[in-house]
């Protein structure tokens, strides 16, 4: 006789097996090189500034659960992936201060307020990124020379500045090879650009890295692959035609994908799920819009460096491409728009 | 929820009244504005008169007089008084024993946020620009708006050399802006970190706006003192 | 209603002015019904001239001055407008009050003239002074409209320097252009910046809202 | 098949999931022993129940009619097996409701011999005849609806039927059913091929089967008769390819309209169960007793493919092929669409179509339910290319209009491959089901007003 | 020397300094009608039309004052021309083109006193626009209320299905989210001016 109570559950009655955590997880296993290749380049400072925006990120989504008498989302992971590609996205040696505050930014204002994991309109990082830059627009663009002789015993002047004050400049500073292009038509060697021997962002001057992180994720299904391919073909091929039109002023296809947070942003951020339209046509035309972008802001805008600008216009456009875009549903003759 | 309007018959009279209204209403308005308008008006230009003088006085030191030409069609400089509106103006400043401190130039381009104006002094004896002021800029406060304040920027105009050329139909050397601490000619504009894009629009305008007026000044350096003796002697 | 009576009870020293009817239209304006936390009106020259606290004084002082003077000036002709032409002398009224504030401000100084740019004259349009003119003062005695007008002038100036006066602190290091913090305090420019007034005015009505939630609750 | 045609010969998303079905795809179909007590509930497929026409005591012999027809979409009910009426009252059923039916006690020593009808001669019988005749069958969609087999049938005024499908796909996992009965049955599947020609008029069948079942369909051409318009077309295998509007697409490329029937694309679609069990009762006007069930999964000891008597108690079932002792969940029909049995005093049914069981290692664990990242996976799995998220987000938050209006809601089918690659563990079918209902009940009540 | 291109100032007035985003003109339709894209459409399309309109009025108007030297009327005029201008259209269109009333008829008088169409006019003004320039002008301050009034809708639309926390929902999500845009229009600061 079977005497067992019988769990019911409703169909389907198998599943994949991958969680939206595992996702996450194996994000931030795939940015681990990158962020290390961002403590070998540029050493102390940079760990520190990984660390801590990564601890605010945590810590600032545990209180906020908390406050709001949730329990706590820490354990998704993806507070983490945040703190991580926030600290990536800073200059090594950027005041610790002031990146505990975009992380607690990008958390509180990113996500938090629009209701945590999966309802953020924007992507989180960015926005504390964008908060920083628009905050301290001259600390996040101080450079730091990679590979300073000193960089594992000693931190830049800037790290440890005092909350609320004005960071030191030390005479380190050096220019990117992007701003070095926008004031002073210096154009930078891509095999440099791509192996990371430049100053920059902590953690988007190895381009092999990154892509190597997202190729990984792609083959287990955790990103979507179209988003980067439609950014890079879409830099390519526009800045591509403004090189051919004229190689004097324009710069080299090659040299665009490579230099500035391209290859980090259009990996790891425009690729954020949550932010970015849903179908697959939407998505090639969002990142379309992103590479368009980049190209237009790094060509003829004011400011040397435009993918965080470009993903979160994009973020904001995303509704609409997915209202606008729908596949036809089968069996219908159109895909019916809301009215 | 209609009222009752048993006031059909008065219709004649309530737009009588709305006229009267609105014509009362239009008097008072017109009354007030026009004393305030008035009252003010006086004070307003000798402000305005101030500032205006106040600029340019800060980029031609040591003047006390000026006087205000204007660039007709024909590329010809006449005089005209202070408030002409339209067409591009130069003011010629001499100092207290009537000789030609320097002429102030209007010029504007597109900058960070917004189009930038300024005005910069132009000294004929040292074929320098000895002044700089900016008279509208909508530069990001705390960093673009160090074209007006950074005094390691404004120390570039205290001499800057715009020399014509051999025949004096261009500059020597046009403006220039090279990156902050690289300065090493004296036509360079060392530019300010973190706000490069402002400084540089400064150059650009500097620039565009020298290679036309500078030739065109010198041409005219005999009308400017002309002027003044003609005024001296009266 | 019975909110009303609870707030009284609990507001202690405002308690007691409330108590008498005139006070109340004058407190009315300064908190319970602040044009712009709790009516969320006029909300443009709130935005965009509180970048600095003496930029957000001169600006509602120069409303509440239009809101007075029109407020008067309405009401004593309440009677000689008719219903039709009402909004259209309101509109006048305004724009008349508002071309002498501009012109008084010339007057003053050209630097804050600048400053404050044409958002003075786009007090016209301010809906606090259109609103108060035909919900209060076209129904009201001249004293009460006075009082009104002042209450409701002085909380839009409040409201414009609790805004005004947070920006400039954060994202200068000063308030009325002294200096609150030491010399190599770090500025948060994104606080002078449009973005910063958005932020800024977010937080002073999630600040209000939780007060709300809060007595709510309680 | 062949790389060149691959995208052609099948729908658009979809999935793979694991398959299982070599556990029971080698072992041939054997006879289940009876139960001593059969539970007949009169409602085994869709439309009105039957009527019992049985008393309390009476005996009855195995294939005799106990219940009748009540309308035109409706079917009779026949004994399984020789034996007295115990009681006629309200069984048990798996959705939980209580519905009236038959416990009828089996002769243990009876030879279980089938009561015979008049035949009806596929050369002689009328269409109507054969309709009647499938009716009286008591046959029903054996695919899984269990939907009134002769209802479907009949082509409606003013459309024709050019192609009829014969559904061999099995796409679920585990289920070897049809698999068996296309191996062992072909002759019942011919016979049944030929029965449906004639009521459907159409002008040519097409069998469709997986990949996976390769042996079925080289068996099915061998014995592909001569005289008939028969071809055999094996499609990619992937989920859910035996869905109808699937099939139709994979097969024929045309794509039945929303809300509609196949019939509108000229089609009809009958399971390969369904046509054998036809071309095996028809000629001897026989009712239907009993039907082939996979039984099988991680917790069962005798797996297999067993023809078992309709009203076997599911317990019954689980004792005799021996169950594990860790069973945690069981479910009638495969694990996608299967439905989980809270109560296994519930008994076999027409449609059931296989037994699958699992232990407490196979079954999802309480999984933590996240928010809707929107991944994606959903909208790259939905066969009919619907926005499983943006509904499921409507879903939660109760704005049903919305999703019927905006986003095909009533286009779901149900098939799960959302929920099924969701990472966050969203249970967007059951969402949708309730979704479903709702907006259906909104409608009925809006309607008449 | 002034030398904005048509194309800078269109740039200008709809990218860089977007009347909502950077100078906080027409708050309160961007925050009363960002709820919904079909009424945020519509309302961008009226407000565009209504920026037409009241620029060339503006034209005019400045020209006729500066010929009878009469500045002090230039506010008391700018309200009085645009708001009666705009009811003539609306009358106008009433009688031309019902569709086309039903689309934008409600929301013109809400906009004929709106800050943004007076603001344009006195910055026009201010900043010596010609004909053409103003035109322009007012076109790209039109496309950039459209674009923020319609990203916003988007937005919102989306958050009406999100768990946003109690005291964040409403207005004050609205300005967060206003504030996230402005900082991302700062991307196309200094276009131009290179
Ligand atoms: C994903 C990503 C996005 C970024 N977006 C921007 C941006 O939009 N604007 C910006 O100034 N810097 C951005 N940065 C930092 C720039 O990459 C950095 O400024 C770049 O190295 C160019 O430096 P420069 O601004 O000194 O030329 C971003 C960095 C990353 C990793
Ligand atoms: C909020 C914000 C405001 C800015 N304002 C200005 C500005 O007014 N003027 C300017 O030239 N650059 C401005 N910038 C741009 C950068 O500060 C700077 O131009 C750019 O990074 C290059 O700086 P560099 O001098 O370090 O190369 C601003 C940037 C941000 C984020
Ligand atoms: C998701 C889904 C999967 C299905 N899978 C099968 C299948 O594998 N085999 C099958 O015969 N019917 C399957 N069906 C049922 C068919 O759609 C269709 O009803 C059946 O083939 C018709 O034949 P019948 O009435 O003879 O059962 C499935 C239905 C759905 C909704
Ligand atoms: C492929 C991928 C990319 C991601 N990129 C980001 C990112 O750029 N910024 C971020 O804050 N979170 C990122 N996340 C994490 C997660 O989506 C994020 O925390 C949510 O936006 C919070 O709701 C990413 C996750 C994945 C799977
Ligand atoms: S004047 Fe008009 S636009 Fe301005 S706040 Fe009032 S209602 Fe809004
Ligand atoms: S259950 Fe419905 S929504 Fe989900 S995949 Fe199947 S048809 Fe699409
Ligand atoms: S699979 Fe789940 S998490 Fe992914 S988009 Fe669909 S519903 Fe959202
Ligand atoms: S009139 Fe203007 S300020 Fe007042 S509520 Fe309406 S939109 Fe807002
Ligand atoms: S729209 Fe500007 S104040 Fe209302």
């Amino acid at each position: 006789m079977i005497h067992k109570t019988l769990n019911i559950s409703t169909s389907p009655h198998i599943s994949t097996g991958t969680s939206t955590e595992d996702i996450m997880r194996n994000v931030v296993w795939a940015l681990l090189p990158v962020a290390a290749f961002a403590v070998y380049s540029f050493g102390l400072s940079a760990l520190m500034v990984i660390v801590t925006t990564t601890a605010a990120c945590v810590l600032t989504e545990h209180f906020l659960c908390k406050f709001s008498k949730k329990e706590s989302t820490v354990s998704d992971w993806s507070a983490a992936i945040s703190g991580l590609l926030l600290g990536l996205t800073l200059p090594p040696n950027f005041p610790l201060w002031m990146a505990f505050f975009g992380g607690v930014i990008a958390i509180a204002l990113g996500k938090f307020i629009f209701g945590g994991l999966g309802y953020n309109v924007f992507n989180p990082a960015l926005v504390g990124r964008a908060v920083l830059q628009a905050a301290f627009p001259v600390a996040i663009t101080t450079w730091f020379p990679a590979f300073s002789p000193a960089r594992f015993s000693t931190f830049s002047v800037a790290t440890f500045t005092f909350p609320f004050m004005e960071p030191a400049t030390d005479g380190f500073t050096g220019a990117t090879p992007l701003s070095a292009f926008k004031f002073d038509h210096v154009v930078g060697e891509t095999t440099d650009l791509a192996l990371g021997l430049i100053s920059g962002s902590t953690g988007e001057t190895c381009a092999a890295l990154i892509l190597l992180g997202g190729i990984y994720l792609v083959a287990r299904k955790m990103m979507n692959w179209r988003i980067p391919v439609s950014i890079f073909t879409t830099v390519f091929v526009v800045s591509g035609i403004l090189y051919l039109v004229d190689s004097q002023v324009y710069p080299s296809p090659l040299f665009m994908l490579f230099s500035g947070g391209l290859m980090l942003g259009a990996v790891f951020m425009a690729t954020d799920m949550v932010a970015s339209p849903i179908t697959p046509l939407g998505v090639w035309v969002y990142g379309a819009i992103i590479g368009l972008l980049v190209v237009v802001i790094r060509i003829w805008g004011g400011l040397p460096e435009g993918v965080m600008y470009a993903i979160l216009l994009a973020n904001a456009i995303s509704p609409h491409i997915d209202n606008l875009i729908r596949p036809r549903v089968y069996g219908t003759a159109k895909s019916v728009k809301q009215s | 929820m209609k009222e009752g309007n048993p006031a059909h018959t008065t219709e004649q009279a309530s737009s009588f009244k709305m006229l009267r209204a609105m014509v009362g209403i239009g008097l008072i308005c017109a009354l007030l504005i026009v004393l305030t308008f008035q009252g003010t008006l006086p004070r307003i230009e000798k402000l305005k008169a101030e500032a205006l003088e106040k600029a340019i006085f800060k980029v031609i030191p040591g003047m006390v007089k000026k006087k205000t030409y204007q660039l007709d069609q024909k590329n010809k400089l006449s005089e005209v008084s202070d408030d002409k509106k339209g067409g591009q103006l130069v003011y010629v400043g001499y100092d207290e024993n009537g000789k030609l401190a320097g002429v102030a130039v209007a010029a504007s381009g597109i900058g960070f946020a917004d189009v930038i104006s300024i005005l910069y002094g132009y000294d004929l004896e040292k074929q320098a620009l000895v002044g700089f002021y900016v008279l509208e800029s909508k530069e990001t406060p705390g960093l673009g708006d160090k074209i007006e304040k950074d005094p390691n920027f404004l120390a570039n105009f205290g001499a800057l050399d715009v020399m014509l050329n051999d025949d004096k139909n261009a500059l020597k050397n046009a403006v220039k802006v090279v990156k902050q601490g690289t300065k090493k000619n004296p036509w360079e504009i060392d530019a300010i970190t973190g706000a490069t894009i402002s400084s540089r629009a400064i150059g650009n305008i500097l620039s565009t706006s020298t290679e036309q007026w500078i030739p065109l000044i010198i041409k005219n350096k005999d009308l400017f003192e002309a002027h003044k003796n003609e005024k001296a002697q009266q | 209603m019975s909110n009303q009576n609870k707030n009284k009870e609990n507001a202690g020293f405002f308690a007691s002015l409330q108590n008498s009817p005139s006070t109340d239209e004058f407190i009315k304006g300064l908190w319970r019904e602040n044009p712009v936390f709790v009516q969320v009106l006029g909300m443009c020259p709130t935005l965009a001239v509180s970048n600095t606290a003496e930029n957000a004084m001169a600006m509602g002082l120069a409303t509440a001055f239009v809101l007075l003077m029109s407020n008067i000036l309405v009401s004593s002709l309440r009677n000689f407008v008719p219903k039709q032409v009402r909004i259209a002398s309101y509109i006048l009224i305004i724009a008349t009050f508002v071309t002498m504030v501009d012109y008084a401000i010339q007057a003053i100084s050209v630097e804050l003239h600048k400053a404050l740019g044409a958002f003075i004259s786009l007090i016209v349009v301010n809906c606090v002074i259109l609103g108060r003119a035909e919900a209060f003062a076209s129904k009201n005695t001249i004293g009460k409209s006075i009082l009104d007008a002042l209450g409701m002038g002085l909380g839009f100036t409040f409201a414009l320097l609790c805004l005004g006066s947070v920006r400039e602190l954060l994202g200068n290091g000063s308030i009325f252009g002294l200096s609150v913090f030491p010399k190599s305090y770090q500025e948060w420019i994104v606080m002078i910046l449009p973005a910063g007034g958005f932020f800024t005015l977010a937080v002073w009505l999630l600040i209000f809202n939780a007060a709300k939630a809060r007595k709510a609750t309680t | 098949m062949g790389i060149f045609n691959f995208h052609k010969n099948t729908f658009k998303h979809g999935l793979h999931p694991p398959e299982h079905k070599g556990e029971t795809n080698g072992l041939p179909i054997r006879q289940f022993s009876f139960a001593p007590m059969m539970i007949l509930p009169v409602a085994q497929h869709l439309g009105s129940p039957s009527e019992i026409v049985v008393r309390e005591g009476q005996e009855v012999v195995r294939g005799q009619l106990i219940a009748k027809a009540t309308g035109y979409v409706s079917v009779p009910l026949h004994a399984p097996v020789s034996g007295t009426v115990r009681k006629i009252a309200n069984v048990p059923t798996i959705s939980g409701k209580m519905v009236s039916g038959i416990y009828l006690q089996t002769f243990p020593y009876s030879g279980q011999e089938v009561l015979e009808g008049t035949p009806i001669d596929v050369e002689t019988a009328t269409k109507e005849e054969i309709l009647k005749g499938i009716q009286d069958a008591g046959i029903v969609g054996l695919g899984g609806a269990a939907f009134p087999t002769h209802v479907k049938l009949k082509v409606p005024e003013g459309k024709t039927c050019e192609v009829l499908i014969i559904n061999g796909i099995e796409c679920e996992p585990y289920l070897t059913t049809d698999h068996r009965v296309m191996l062992e049955q072909a002759d019942d599947i011919f016979m049944g091929i030929k029965y449906l020609l004639k009521v459907t008029g159409a002008k040519r069948v097409i069998i469709g089967i997986e990949a996976n079942k390769q042996d079925a369909a080289d068996h099915l051409e061998k014995k592909l008769p001569t005289d008939l318009p028969i071809s055999v077309k094996v499609v990619p295998v992937k989920y859910p390819q035996g869905a109808e509007k699937m099939l139709i697409t994979a097969i024929l490329g045309r794509e039945v309209p929303s809300g509609g029937l196949p019939i509108e694309v000229n089609a009809v679609v009958v399971n390969v169960a369904t046509t054998a069990e036809i071309g095996r009762l028809l000629p001897h006007g026989r009712g239907i007793q009993e039907r082939v069930i996979t039984i099988t999964g991680p917790g069962v000891k005798k797996k297999g493919n067993y023809l078992i008597p309709v009203g076997t108690p599911l317990r019954y079932v689980l004792e005799q092929v021996g169950a594990a002792e860790n069973i945690s969940e069981v479910y009638m029909g495969g694990p996608m669409m299967g439905v989980a049995v809270s109560n296994l005093d519930i008994s076999i049914v027409k449609g059931t179509s296989g037994i699958v069981v699992f232990t407490e290692n196979e079954i999802k664990k309480q999984e933590k339910v996240y928010p809707c990242i929107k991944c994606g996976a959903c909208v790259d799995a939905c066969p009919i290319s619907l926005n499983p998220s943006k509904l499921g987000i409507l879903a939660k938050f109760e704005a049903y209009d919305q999703m019927a209006e905006d986003y095909h809601l009533m286009d779901c089918f149900e098939c799960g491959s959302c929920s099924y690659v969701c990472p966050s563990h969203i249970p967007l079918v059951q969402y949708f089901r309730l979704s479903k209902s709702i907006v259906r009940k909104r409608k009925a009540t809006k309607q008449p007003a | 020397m002034k030398e904005e291109s048509l194309w800078y100032i269109f740039i200008n007035a709809s990218l860089i300094n977007n009347f909502v985003l950077a100078y906080f003109l027409g708050i309160c339709p961007f925050l009363g009608v960002s709820g919904k894209m079909e009424t945020a459409t519509k309302m961008g399309g009226a407000v565009t039309f209504v920026m037409l309109i009241s620029s060339m009025c503006a034209y005019g108007l400045h020209a006729l004052l500066t010929a009878i030297n009469a500045p002090f009327l230039q506010l008391i005029s700018y309200i009085v021309v645009i708001a009666s201008t705009v009811q003539l259209v609306e009358m106008f269109i009433k009688k031309m083109s019902p569709a086309l009333f039903r689309a934008l008829g409600i929301f013109l008088p809400l906009i004929t006193t709106n800050c943004a169409i007076l603001g344009l006019a006195l910055f026009q003004t201010n900043k010596g626009y010609g004909f053409f320039e103003s035109f322009i002008y007012a076109l790209g301050a039109g496309t950039g209320f459209t674009l923020a009034l319609v990203l916003m809708a988007g937005l919102r639309e989306q958050l009406n299905f999100a768990e946003v926390p109690n005291v964040v929902k409403g207005t004050v999500l609205t300005l967060l989210i206003a504030g996230i845009l402005s900082l991302s229009f700062m991307g196309f600061a200094g276009l131009g001016s290179q």
